[in-house]
């Protein structure tokens, strides 16, 4: 599996499905999965009746009713752990943390039971379950509506940590992230939930985890990010080309386990590397691979490493949110800084 | 068959409805000069609420938590503490906060996305806006903690919803008030609602205030809609929090009348008949009846008074809208008391980009 | 005065300290036919439980958590339970385990410090050693929920102690319960200590039993001590488990009268005297008195029986001896079904380091 | 601040202390600091009359009594709660996680309030709390007693996480961690808590916070390292110096903010870095370190950074721990191996 995956094109003549948004892929996803296999359940705060308060579910509760859609109550330890429960039990539970901010309350149960059954007990038990998170900023929201906290989970061993930025890769992945037999964090960047629409058949086809998906080929310099930042560094990479700097992009899509292969290539063809990414700067999920080219492809470089992050404070209220939030701006000054150096 | 333990949940009603005495009230707060300030006050957060909630529609304002039909509870509870008593509100506790000198614009600005809105008018050591549910019960328990290591005679109080009431974090603070005896309020404002998820959803237990047994506190229930309940039921738990007895869990039964926020749609999920009902409660007009029986208030005046709430919630709004935003550099000034080499550089770096070098 | 509600916590007690029945008991479960089997069971814990803490006193097993004095209890829990209900411990359950078929060697392994101790011959579904506190009872829920949604007539078991019923995960366990009415039993078993704080600091509640009236479940206080008492307890929680009434809490009235675990000292912070008096309650006493009373057990067949006993024991404890160490690869072999590429290079490093490249 | 700081060499004739252990300069600083200010205060379980599990609490019920010295409930949430309760009223409440493993529950109080309470109400209130965590592996304890889990804190904005690794060290950084006005998460490596004793005068002399210590000058290679495995860094620049190879050995001590000025000087002169941490490598802070170096210290890195650290797993019970754990070997290794390069 460990290989990269261009992004597919769609024949748009061949099946026209409507084209949808990121969120409707998750939708999509979910009712597909439902039906095709009876273990797997919905649940968290809203998402039965209402439909999830980013309507992700919407629908889900009439189709499937109260047994497979479980409004919980307004608890997060309560999720993670009854989750914990129906994983280990086996079920296929998929379940919301209702924004960023509120999964904190299900760090101990992800980290000491999610992750660990399998090992602790020598592979009797398991704990197949999906934790979906939308995640991050940019929609004008209240407090801890905003966060972008993927890196409490990215040095925990026996998670997945996925992000997918794309309707085609939110459904595939979360396709896949179902029938993994592990635990996956599948944190949905809530800035481009309805910022653009794509063909996605409903078709049942998973795409793979664990892998990083090149999303533009390029030649100069490496741009690497995930979530919502593709879409920054898609523009950016625009920037760069009506320059004549030809910028490769890759959403890492899987953060752990990280498909380093992809970006060590790239790397050793573009000898630059941006790694841009929404969360703070210090220990952020950027480090990691900051460190792997540091390691690894240290005699590819022919510039220092850039990462281009939020920066090292909490994300601000919204009147000032965008300022935090990395900007086209700041990705293509970094990526000239890199072709301007040796 | 031995029992191990009884235990009862007292409900408190005294002004019914239809805006008539019920039950024998506490004389003292049955006096309308007692009430009168307070409905005044409840007519002013009705008026700034529906101010705040047209503001957020023209998109003058983020999201808004509207407080529409918990003006009792809200405003009994800020009326029933003192000025150095600790509270800690949700979002959406608006009728409290001004008793304690909240100004209205500071309310605006928090919701309008500025974080200057938390550095109020109201008591230095106030909590702000607590949006992660009922982790604002348990921080009170420390404050409450603090008041009793230090043998200050005040309380915490902290507000919370009925789904609030499910959260772990509320149990906790259950559990260490029972466990120091702690001079701590925890007040659940039981408006029937969680976003779309209704009480009888959240729990199997019968009433919201017997959680408090769960740590052997002083549980009861009151009517949310009367005033005079509100102030009765604050005032058993001020006493014994006061005298070192130990912590409450009150439950207040009101009724959410608005959406959850402005980012919500309540019909998806819920029947346009039961608010209708619920308006038959509404909290304002029975104490507007019960007022003017005694004499104490008037259409005429309501009119004035009402003209007056309209005046002073633009003079606020004006003033919110007049604000200018934060400059950059507030993002990191206020992280650290110290600032860090790393965050002064990128101080540096964010001012750079705005040619402010 | 208008009560919103009332409770009342039952006390079950049948057999006394004194190995005489103090009220009517069951009488299917006061029959000695019953009892003997679970009678022996006890003292082969007990057996055991010496065993365990004499092998780690010589260095031969990590720190190990004892059981003395909670027999009854974790013996009439796991005799109270199906094959294929799901059982979870916390980390002293040895009587219960025993009962579901995992065996001595197993637990020797996990606190020898090898994960196989956990991939044990009891039924697949039941939970390993939990050291969370109470985390168990909160993910037994979540097995409640599975049985509920797929309509099987199980129960998920759960067991923490005293302190482990402050942790926020017991309420979560107590509110899911009671908001899905689930067929769980949420076991307290009440030993009076939680290292070094005592129950009563823990909580201002008068009984444990009473924290489930914060979720609506069934309340229950028995006398741990007394094995007719833990049976019937567990009985009435199990039927209403079973029959869809939803569930429990049992706080289980017993005794710690050991050191918390090998690694504690427990005169550090607690009274000698308290531990004698505590012995004067000791469930094999009582249980042993009634028996012999009732002409089903003698001083003869006990010495034969212990004897018995540890001979099993050690049979348990060499083959525990003789487990060899896991290889490295055990380290990543279990972590995830399919091996992720950098796990798989770290591994083969760590085979190379061994020169088992 | 930011400037390193060389290991103090105490005069052994000047005035004569008894030598003292990690754990007891840890006990030193809170009795110290306790007789200073009336605020400072202990709470967590079993930190009372049994004087906590590991005896960093020994003696202090008994000389400040239940009202400075508090017993809570066994739950963590709530211990969290209170000392942000007790932290943002004036108070400077030191809490104790009883063990790494247990601290999970902590993280939603410590993230959503203590890192924010300053930033949220711009500075009218604010949250001066030590959290004491006794952290990492090697100790032959049961499950979840051996973790290190540095990494769920080191990318939040508002922290500090601070990890002394000697007597003098610990004492020093706790009374700055005690003082400081933010929050600060103070973790102790449990493995050498008795591993040897200093002469620590108890003068109420903090030591800085916010920069790394150079425990031993060297020109060859810089080893890089905070916690426990100090212990092992100093063993194997011990090694190698009987090799011939001289290596510099730096103390991290504080992970948030970091002092990467006081590393990027060592490496501008030996060219050569290994990263050493327990904690797993994916996303550990070791990252953040070698990130820092690909972006800064390119030029002056003759060979590709090394990390030596836990393996991307849970560490095993005790049976198999010490493989887990890096080992002087290991590091001795890494460090040859760039020496080799180029
Ligand atoms: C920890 C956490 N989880 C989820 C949310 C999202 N959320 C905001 S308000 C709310 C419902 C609260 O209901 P209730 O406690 O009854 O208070 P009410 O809004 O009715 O006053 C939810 C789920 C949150 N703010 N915090
Ligand atoms: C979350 C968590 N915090 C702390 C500990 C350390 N610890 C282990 S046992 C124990 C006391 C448990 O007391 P109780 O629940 O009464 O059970 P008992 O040991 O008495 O059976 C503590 C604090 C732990 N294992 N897990
Ligand atoms: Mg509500
Ligand atoms: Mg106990």
């Amino acid at each position: 599996m460990n290989q990269a995956q261009t992004m597919t094109k769609i024949d748009p003549n061949a099946s026209t499905p409507a084209a949808i948004t990121l969120i409707e892929a998750v939708t999509q996803a979910l009712a597909y999965e439902m039906r095709a296999d009876d273990r797997v359940l919905v649940l968290g705060e809203d998402v039965g009746v209402n439909g999830g308060v980013f309507r992700a579910t919407a629908g889900l509760h009439a189709q499937f009713g109260s047994s497979r859609v479980l409004d919980t109550p307004l608890d997060e330890t309560t999720i993670a752990g009854l989750t914990v429960g129906l994983a280990t039990q086996g079920m296929r539970p998929v379940a919301e943390a209702q924004f960023d901010g509120f999964m904190y309350p299900m760090v101990d149960h992800i980290v000491c039971h999610a992750a660990r059954m399998r090992y602790r007990t020598r592979g009797r038990l398991s704990c197949p379950m999906v934790l979906r998170v939308p995640w991050g900023g940019g929609i004008r929201a209240p407090e801890h509506h905003s966060e972008a906290n993927e890196a409490i989970f990215t040095n925990v061993p026996g998670l997945r940590v996925v992000m997918p930025s794309s309707p085609q890769r939110a459904y595939g992945m979360l396709l896949a992230a179902i029938r993994d037999p592990d635990p996956v964090i599948y944190f949905e960047p809530k800035r481009i939930y309805r910022a653009y629409k794509e063909i996605v058949p409903d078709d049942g086809e998973a795409l793979p985890l664990d892998v990083c998906y090149v999303l533009r080929d390029g030649t100069d310099v490496t741009l690497v990010t995930w979530g919502a930042q593709v879409k920054e560094c898609l523009e950016a990479a625009d920037r760069l080309a009506a320059e004549g700097i030809s910028a490769e992009v890759i959403d890492v899509a899987t953060l752990r386990p990280l498909d380093f292969d992809t970006i060590a290539e790239s790397v050793s063809r573009t000898g630059r590397c941006v790694i841009v990414h929404e969360a703070p700067k210090t220990a952020g999920f950027g480090a990691e691979i900051a460190a792997r080219l540091a390691e690894e492809s240290m005699y590819d470089l022919v510039a220092p490493v850039e990462r281009v992050t939020g920066y090292d404070t909490h994300i601000p209220l919204f009147r000032l949110e965008m300022k935090y939030l990395p900007s086209v701006d700041r990705i293509v000054t970094a990526a000239r800084r890199t072709l301007a150096a040796s | 068959m031995t029992i191990a333990a009884r235990y009862e949940i007292e409900y408190l009603q005294y002004l019914g409805p239809e805006g008539a005495l019920v039950a024998e009230p506490p004389a003292d707060l049955a006096d309308p000069k007692v009430l009168l300030p307070l409905f005044k006050q409840m007519l002013f957060v009705r008026t700034f609420d529906s101010k705040a909630i047209a503001l957020q529609r023209t998109g003058k304002l983020g999201t808004y938590a509207a407080c529409l039909g918990h003006e009792a509870t809200h405003v009994g509870i800020g009326a029933s503490m003192q000025p150095d008593d600790t509270f800690a509100p949700s979002y959406r506790e608006y009728g409290a906060q001004f008793m304690r000198g909240v100004k209205p614009r500071e309310v605006l600005l928090y919701w309008g996305g500025d974080e200057r809105g938390n550095d109020f008018s109201g008591p230095k050591q106030d909590y702000p806006w607590c949006v992660p549910i009922s982790t604002q019960m348990l921080y009170s328990a420390g404050a409450a903690l603090k008041f009793k290591l230090r043998g200050e005679k005040n309380m915490a109080v902290a507000v919370c919803g009925d789904g609030g009431s499910s959260k772990t974090d509320f149990y906790a603070a259950v559990n260490s008030a029972g466990a120091y005896s702690l001079p701590l309020v925890l007040c659940v404002v039981n408006n029937g609602w969680a976003i779309s998820v209704p009480r009888s959803a959240q729990t199997g237990a019968a009433t919201l205030a017997q959680k408090g047994l769960a740590g052997g506190l002083h549980c009861l229930q009151v009517d949310g809609n009367d005033m005079i309940a509100v102030l009765e039921g604050m005032r058993r738990a001020s006493e014994r929090a006061r005298s070192g007895e130990g912590g409450s869990v009150i439950e207040f039964m009101t009724y959410r009348l608005h959406d959850h926020t402005t980012a919500d749609d309540a019909r998806r999920y819920r029947d346009e008949a039961e608010v209708k009902d619920a308006w038959k409660r509404d909290p304002m007009t029975r104490l507007r009846t019960y007022l003017t029986a005694k004499g104490a208030w008037s259409e005429a005046e309501e009119a004035a008074w009402i003209e007056e709430c309209g005046k002073r919630v633009d003079e606020e709004i004006n003033a919110y809208l007049n604000t200018p935003v934060q400059p950059v550099e507030a993002m990191f000034d206020y992280l650290y008391a110290d600032m860090p080499e790393d965050v002064r550089k990128q101080r540096a770096a964010a001012l750079a980009l705005e040619g402010r070098a």
